[in-house]
């Protein structure tokens, strides 16, 4: 493992590598010059004849860029994707990459440099909540165009976001669905970190729980970030004895408290665990033998069996190695680029409040890994959900897929 | 009893450190006006007395009064504003303030932060800065930096220090300590002179210079008074001559 | 019944939170045991301490994946040589930080505090470099997982168990040695009087370098302990440095019984608070109950008075 | 004597590094910088005012307090409050379950403003909260501890553990304080747009000559006998109590003092930057804020605005450039600062730059520079 690192380095320099031939082989190949400048550029964006500049937002050091690393790399290899297809409106798609640095003031401050100083014509980034509260109101003054990847909590919707994540009404119903109906639950245990996501999402959970499927949430609560005891939910958890615990922890907590589930004697053999917050990324860290049995509620799996998937996971890795996890949010953000050149087509010009109404028309449509997503109206993606039960080498079987959710950021009564 | 025609009345004084008597019921009288000088060998208890005189340690049981007033109630900075001045065995000045600084910040006016703030040289202050300083023959030092002074420039000038407050106690931990013969004798006579309208503990080892200026002279042994008297008094004393002159 | 629990659930919560108290003791004792020595005994304010646990830990992932590679037969019993290895890389780095860094900032407690933070920074950059960023954690020997059951109700996590053993005679093993080994002689006359324990002939800058050097492994064999029951990060020991001081300092600087009992008062208090209430104010709670009694005792809670 | 020279300004060196610092803020910057790259600088300045509270307080009264932070924070969430309830009038936050409540407010269920929100309706009540809240703050730590003697490494390490708990509660206590988010999306401040480039120029400017202001405060101060006595309790604390001084009293007025000049720099901050969170309150940034005055120079109240320049400038620099490096330069500035430089660039400037700049000025000002005491003694100290 010691090694890890170097791989990293070459992981990225064969990126880099591969990328210049990859492109420039591209613009001497690009098919047809589209519509002149002047006509789809009209608000001064970084647009010339040939190319069109966009940024990367992402955390590349810091607590946050470890989650972040896929995020990016799928963000790069759809716009590079996109170039060998003649780019958008026949122009090839620069990106200018900045670090966050998991400071939410850097982030703000990197966008307005996006935007101020490089006038990009969108960014894709953000990860966490924090981060893209940040940037809203930077966006929303200098009118920018932000796709954020992040499953997260909802009651959000600005028109200069995309959200190519799920909000929590779409992960946190079918789910709770699918555990009361194939594990006949009654009694649910929640447990999240202190944040904003984890007590939105246990919000309607615990609503949905008392009102829809008529269980009993027997315990509620949340770890501070980063917090590494466990002893005393789990003690609770024991003596509750829930049907179902539901978990919405992350970070370095994510591995304590699944490793401490294990020492405790609980798992998935005996306990129902249905999680929000691992993906195969956070499977990695955790390691497979602590979550074997439990299950995630996701909207993508890496192991999801179509063609289009076995094509992206291909792709993915000859990209940025073999070894590259690829979860749920690495899938989302991989679709921001594509979202992004279909409403500017469909807007036929860059400018923000053109490609705005066009991604409020509601016909926009990507077949992505996860299969067919529409963005509605709201700016969020309809999808469906699926629920994946971890094996112990880190990758998930999909043993449920629900039918297609419309996304509901503002849930009435709850 | 009324002890209120003494400036300095120790009843019973006890102090013990983890079972330890450092001073163990000691009773002390110092009248207006007199020099008293305390003797006896290491770790008899004469520094920890004057500790608990001026409050920097606090005694186990007995009482102190000064002019009446209970001195073992009362905070370090209420006992000096009473009028007992302190002089501590290693010169203790502010080393990188000049000798007029360290006057002038001893100077009784604006002890509290805003009269701090609003302290102004006035030529009163300036006046008695230069008096204090005759006195202590620092006068044509006075922009000096305190640091570079001699040792023995060092002790005239926390002497100095506590002479610009005018208390009515003055105590001198071992003043003559790394002084010259020459300094001695200034110091000696330094002494004399500002007795005359105070009175004055000093703790001192030299015999000589004890000779020289002690009115009264207070034996300590394992803090308990061992003698009392002249020096002539106690010097003729077997116990003292056996536990410490003796050596 | 209170707070909607039988009286019989209350029996074992006690006991089961007790328990989870005192893994949490174990690791605040451990810290805080080396963190006593350097602090109470030289007097230096060592806030990369947090890092040399990290060490601990880390190197006992890096032994867990060797053993794994090369010699799979020998998974069950490596982690027990492992700690020892642990112990001895944090002393050695300990040795060396002290030689280059900290000799040169004895008596500017304040200084020290500043320069171990810049330490701290630059060795936590090291491991993220070398480690990466991701939580890491090794392969436990099997007989680490698992619980004990005693009754139905009342489950108790081996980890646990095993983690509190290396505790006692960890804190057994440096009680004595302070205060019985020459060596402890030596530490405890120089803290006392540097000035005449070096005119007695004791070397004291070589006893400095030992004492923070063991201090340091100390915080090693912490680390080991805290692998059994977290993952590990370039910041995993960071986030236990205040607490560790507050116990120091709680059990009153000089003396290592003290640190005991404040490591144990507070680990206690704040399993069973965080019971009752939310995670978050459980901590609040003690960390306030904590800074309160310090005001009002200064010296700590369980240093005896000593003359000035 | 001429007090507004030698007191205010702290005579002819005080006087020179002044307005070459007002020229680099007021004039330079403004002119060589766009308003993005300027609204920077003036969120660096903001930490200026942590910097400077901490020459006072650990340059000159030797107390060093690793919990700037928690009244930086103070009042910066005050300001972040007043700018939060005026951005959620029931218009703008329509689609929540309670209109008129910050939305964080909301998605945690809460349905009224809570009673500590009410006032901060009114900006001069916020204005007011952020001078008196800290200093209370302040005050009430400082009495509690100070009265006890305790000091130096205990109380460094108590403010630590009090920035520990004040950050978890702000993080634990969400419904309330906005929890890891923070207070974001501010917009306006009593109806004026903070967010526009104009905007931004008053602000930048507003905050320099706070700036200057509390540095002119301070010199005042120091070049008082209260100065001298700071420095005095410093070095010798018993020969201060000794001479009739409550001196527990000098201290908790030392830092409350230093507890509201962070303040008006927190404040400043969430102006600028148009939002306030946890992350700018907790240990580290506490202890960054320390090394931002060592940099500058301990002693030095110049210094401590140049440190908070340099450091956090090379910050930004470094982290976009060699992100990982930036720990090590970090890293290695504590150490440096603490082994080689204990008196950071004022330091550097005394023994290297100020000689020749002596001689400079001579040849234009007839009378020689006769600096009172005051000063004198700061000059020795750096000198040192």
């Amino acid at each position: 493992m010691i090694n890890k690192t170097d791989s990293k380095v070459w992981r990225s320099i064969r990126a880099a590598i591969q990328g210049l031939t990859l492109s420039s082989v591209l613009i001497a190949s690009a098919v047809y010059a589209g519509p002149p400048t002047a006509e789809v550029n009209t608000t001064g964006l970084a647009v010339t004849d040939d190319t069109v500049t966009v940024g990367i937002l992402h955390s590349l050091t810091g607590t946050m860029a470890i989650s972040e690393t896929g995020a990016q790399e799928a963000e790069k290899l759809a716009i590079e994707q996109i170039n060998a297809q003649g780019g958008v409106l026949g122009r090839q798609i620069k990106y200018i990459q900045e670090d966050g640095a998991s400071d939410w003031p850097t982030f703000a401050e990197k966008a307005k440099k996006l935007l101020e100083e490089n006038h990009v014509a969108a960014i894709f980034g953000c990860w966490t909540s924090a981060s893209r509260k940040a940037v809203l109101p930077v966006l929303e003054r200098d009118n920018g165009l932000l796709y954020y990847p992040t499953f997260y909590e909802g009651l959000e919707q600005s028109k200069n976001v995309v959200y190519t994540g799920q909000e929590a009404t779409q992960q946190v119903f079918a789910g709770l669905d699918w555990v009361a109906k194939n594990k006949n639950a009654k009694t649910f245990y929640l447990i999240g970190s202190d944040y904003i996501w984890p007590r939105t999402t246990m919000k309607l959970a615990r609503k949905y729980i008392e009102t829809v499927l008529h269980g009993k949430v027997v315990g509620e609560e949340y770890a501070a970030l980063g917090s590494t005891q466990f002893g005393s939910t789990i003690n609770k958890i024991r003596l509750k004895k829930p049907d179902v615990i539901y978990a919405a922890v992350v970070g370095g907590s994510n591995v304590a408290w699944f490793k401490q589930l294990k020492a405790a004697g609980i798992n998935g053999s005996k306990q129902t665990l249905l999680t929000l917050s691992v993906t195969e990324d956070e499977a990695q860290g955790i390691g497979g033998e602590n979550l074997k049995g439990f299950y995630s509620a996701m909207k993508y799996f890496q192991s999801l069996d179509t063609p289009e998937n076995k094509a992206f996971v291909a792709a993915f890795k000859k990209r940025w190695g073999a070894d590259a996890p690829i979860g749920d949010v690495t899938q989302a953000a991989y679709e921001g680029p594509w979202l992004w050149k279909a409403a500017v087509e469909k807007a036929g010009s860059f400018d923000t409040d053109k490609v705005v109404k066009a991604e409020e028309s509601g016909t926009i449509t990507f077949n992505a890994p996860e299969g067919m997503v529409y963005l509605e109206p709201n700016h969020h993606l309809k999808t469906r959900l699926r629920i994946g039960e971890w094996r112990d080498d880190g990758q998930a079987d999909i043993v449920y897929t629900s039918p297609y959710i419309m996304p509901n950021p503002f849930p009435k009564g709850y | 009893m009324s002890n209120t025609d003494f400036v300095l009345a120790i009843e019973d004084l006890t102090v013990s450190f983890d079972g330890f008597k450092a001073v163990d019921g000691l009773n002390l009288y110092v009248d207006k006006n007199e020099l008293r000088v305390v003797i006896g060998p290491n770790g008899a208890g004469k520094t920890t007395v004057l500790d608990m005189i001026c409050g920097k340690t606090k005694a186990t049981s007995g009482s102190i009064k000064f002019k009446g007033m209970e001195l073992t109630k009362m905070a370090e900075h209420q006992i000096v504003r009473a009028g007992v001045g302190r002089k501590f065995q290693t010169p203790s000045i502010y080393e990188n303030l000049s000798v007029f600084e360290n006057l002038e910040i001893s100077f009784p006016r604006g002890r509290t932060v805003f009269g701090a703030l609003m302290f102004k040289r006035t030529d009163d202050v300036d006046q008695r800065i230069h008096e204090v300083a005759d006195m202590i023959y620092l006068s044509d030092l006075l922009d000096k930096e305190a640091g570079l002074l001699s040792h023995g420039q060092k002790q005239w000038l926390e002497i100095g220090m506590l002479l610009i407050q005018d208390p009515e106690l003055l105590m001198l931990d071992e003043p003559v300590a790394g002084m010259s013969v020459r300094e001695r004798e200034q110091t000696a006579d330094l002494l004399n002179r500002i007795c005359q309208d105070r009175s004055v503990i000093v703790i001192e080892h030299d015999m000589e210079f004890v000779k020289r200026i002690a009115h009264k002279v207070t034996v300590l042994h394992q803090g308990k008074i061992l003698s009392q008297g002249t020096m002539e008094q106690v010097q003729s004393d077997e116990r003292v001559i056996e536990v410490y002159l003796g050596h | 019944m209170l707070f909607g629990y039988s009286f019989s659930d209350l029996g074992s919560i006690l006991v089961m939170q007790g328990f989870s108290g005192l893994s949490l003791f174990s690791v605040l004792l451990l810290m805080a045991l080396g963190l006593a020595i350097i602090f109470g005994q030289m007097g230096v304010i060592n806030m990369a301490h947090g890092e040399f646990m990290t060490i601990g830990a880390y190197s006992i992932y890096v032994i867990s994946k060797i053993t794994e590679q090369y010699f799979p037969g020998f998974m069950a019993y490596y982690f027990v040589v492992a700690i020892i290895a642990a112990f001895v890389i944090a002393f050695t780095v300990g040795y060396f930080v002290e030689f280059l860094l900290i000799r040169h900032l004895y008596r500017r407690p304040l200084d020290t505090l500043l320069a171990t933070w810049g330490l701290s920074l630059i060795m936590q950059q090291i491991f993220r470099s070398v480690f990466g960023g991701r939580e890491v954690s090794p392969t436990l020997p099997d007989w680490l997982m698992g619980s004990w059951a005693p009754t139905p109700n009342i489950d108790i996590p081996i980890n646990g168990l095993f983690v509190m053993l290396i505790t006692l005679v960890v804190t057994a093993i440096v009680i004595l040695a302070l205060y019985k080994s020459r060596w402890g002689l030596k530490v405890r006359a120089t803290t006392q009087n540097r000035m005449m324990a070096g005119a007695v002939g004791i070397n004291t800058q070589k006893v400095d370098r030992m004492t923070f050097a063991v201090g340091c492994g100390v915080a090693g064999i912490a680390g080991a302990a805290f692998t059994t029951i977290a993952s590990t990060g370039p910041t995993s020991g960071s986030t236990y440095i205040v607490d560790t001081f507050l116990v120091v300092v709680f059990g009153g600087a000089a003396s290592l019984l003290g640190t005991v009992a404040s490591a144990f008062t507070i680990s206690q208090a704040q399993s069973i608070l965080t019971f009752f209430m939310t995670n978050a104010m459980g901590k609040v709670v003690t960390l306030l109950a904590i800074i309160v009694i310090l005001m009002l005792r200064p010296e700590g809670l369980f240093s005896s008075k000593v003359r000035k | 004597m001429n007090t507004l020279y030698d007191r205010w300004l702290g005579g002819r060196q005080g006087a020179i590094g002044l307005l070459l610092l007002a020229l680099l803020i007021f004039i330079i910057l403004p002119v060589f910088l766009d308003i993005y790259r300027l609204n920077n600088v003036g969120k660096y300045l903001t930490y200026a005012f942590a910097a400077v509270s901490l020459v006072m307080l650990w340059g000159h009264a030797g107390i060093l307090s690793l919990g700037q932070g928690i009244f930086f924070g103070v009042g910066g969430y005050c300001m972040a409050m007043y700018l939060k309830l005026e951005a959620s009038d029931p218009a703008s936050t329509a689609r929540q379950t309670t209109p008129g409540i910050p939305d964080f407010m909301d998605w945690n269920q809460i349905t009224q403003l809570p009673l500590f929100w009410e006032p901060f309706h009114s900006l001069p009540f916020t204005i007011l909260a952020i001078f008196v809240v800290p200093a209370v703050l302040a005050y009430i730590v400082g009495a509690a501890m100070f009265k006890r003697r305790v000091g130096g490494v205990y109380f460094a390490i108590i403010t630590q553990a009090i920035a520990a708990i004040l950050t978890i509660l702000v993080v634990g206590q969400q419904g309330y304080t906005g929890g890891i988010n923070g207070i974001t999306d501010l917009k306006t401040l009593h109806g004026w747009n903070i967010n526009t480039d104009s905007a931004k120029y008053i602000l930048y400017y507003i905050n320099g000559v706070l700036l200057v202001g509390v540095i002119l405060l301070c010199r005042y101060i120091l070049s008082s006998k209260l100065g001298r006595l700071l420095l005095a309790m410093r070095d010798k604390e018993d020969r201060v109590r000794f001479s009739g001084y409550d001196v527990s009293n000098f201290k908790i007025f030392v830092f409350s003092l230093s507890a509201i000049i962070s303040a008006i720099g927190g404040a400043m901050f969430t102006l600028q930057v148009g939002f306030m969170s946890p992350t700018f309150v907790g240990i580290v940034p506490s202890i960054e804020m320390v090394i931002l005055a060592a940099v500058g120079g301990r002693l030095s109240l110049i210094g401590a605005v140049y440190g908070a320049l340099l450091v956090n400038y090379g910050k930004s620099a470094f982290s976009e450039t060699f992100p990982a490096l930036w720990l090590f330069l970090m890293g290695g500035l504590f150490i440096g600062v603490v082994m080689f430089f204990p008196n950071g660039l004022a330091g550097l400037y005394q023994t290297y730059l100020k000689p020749s700049v002596d001689r400079f000025l001579d040849k234009f000002t007839r009378k020689s520079s006769a600096v009172k005491p005051a000063v004198l003694s700061e000059k020795k100290e750096v000198a040192e």
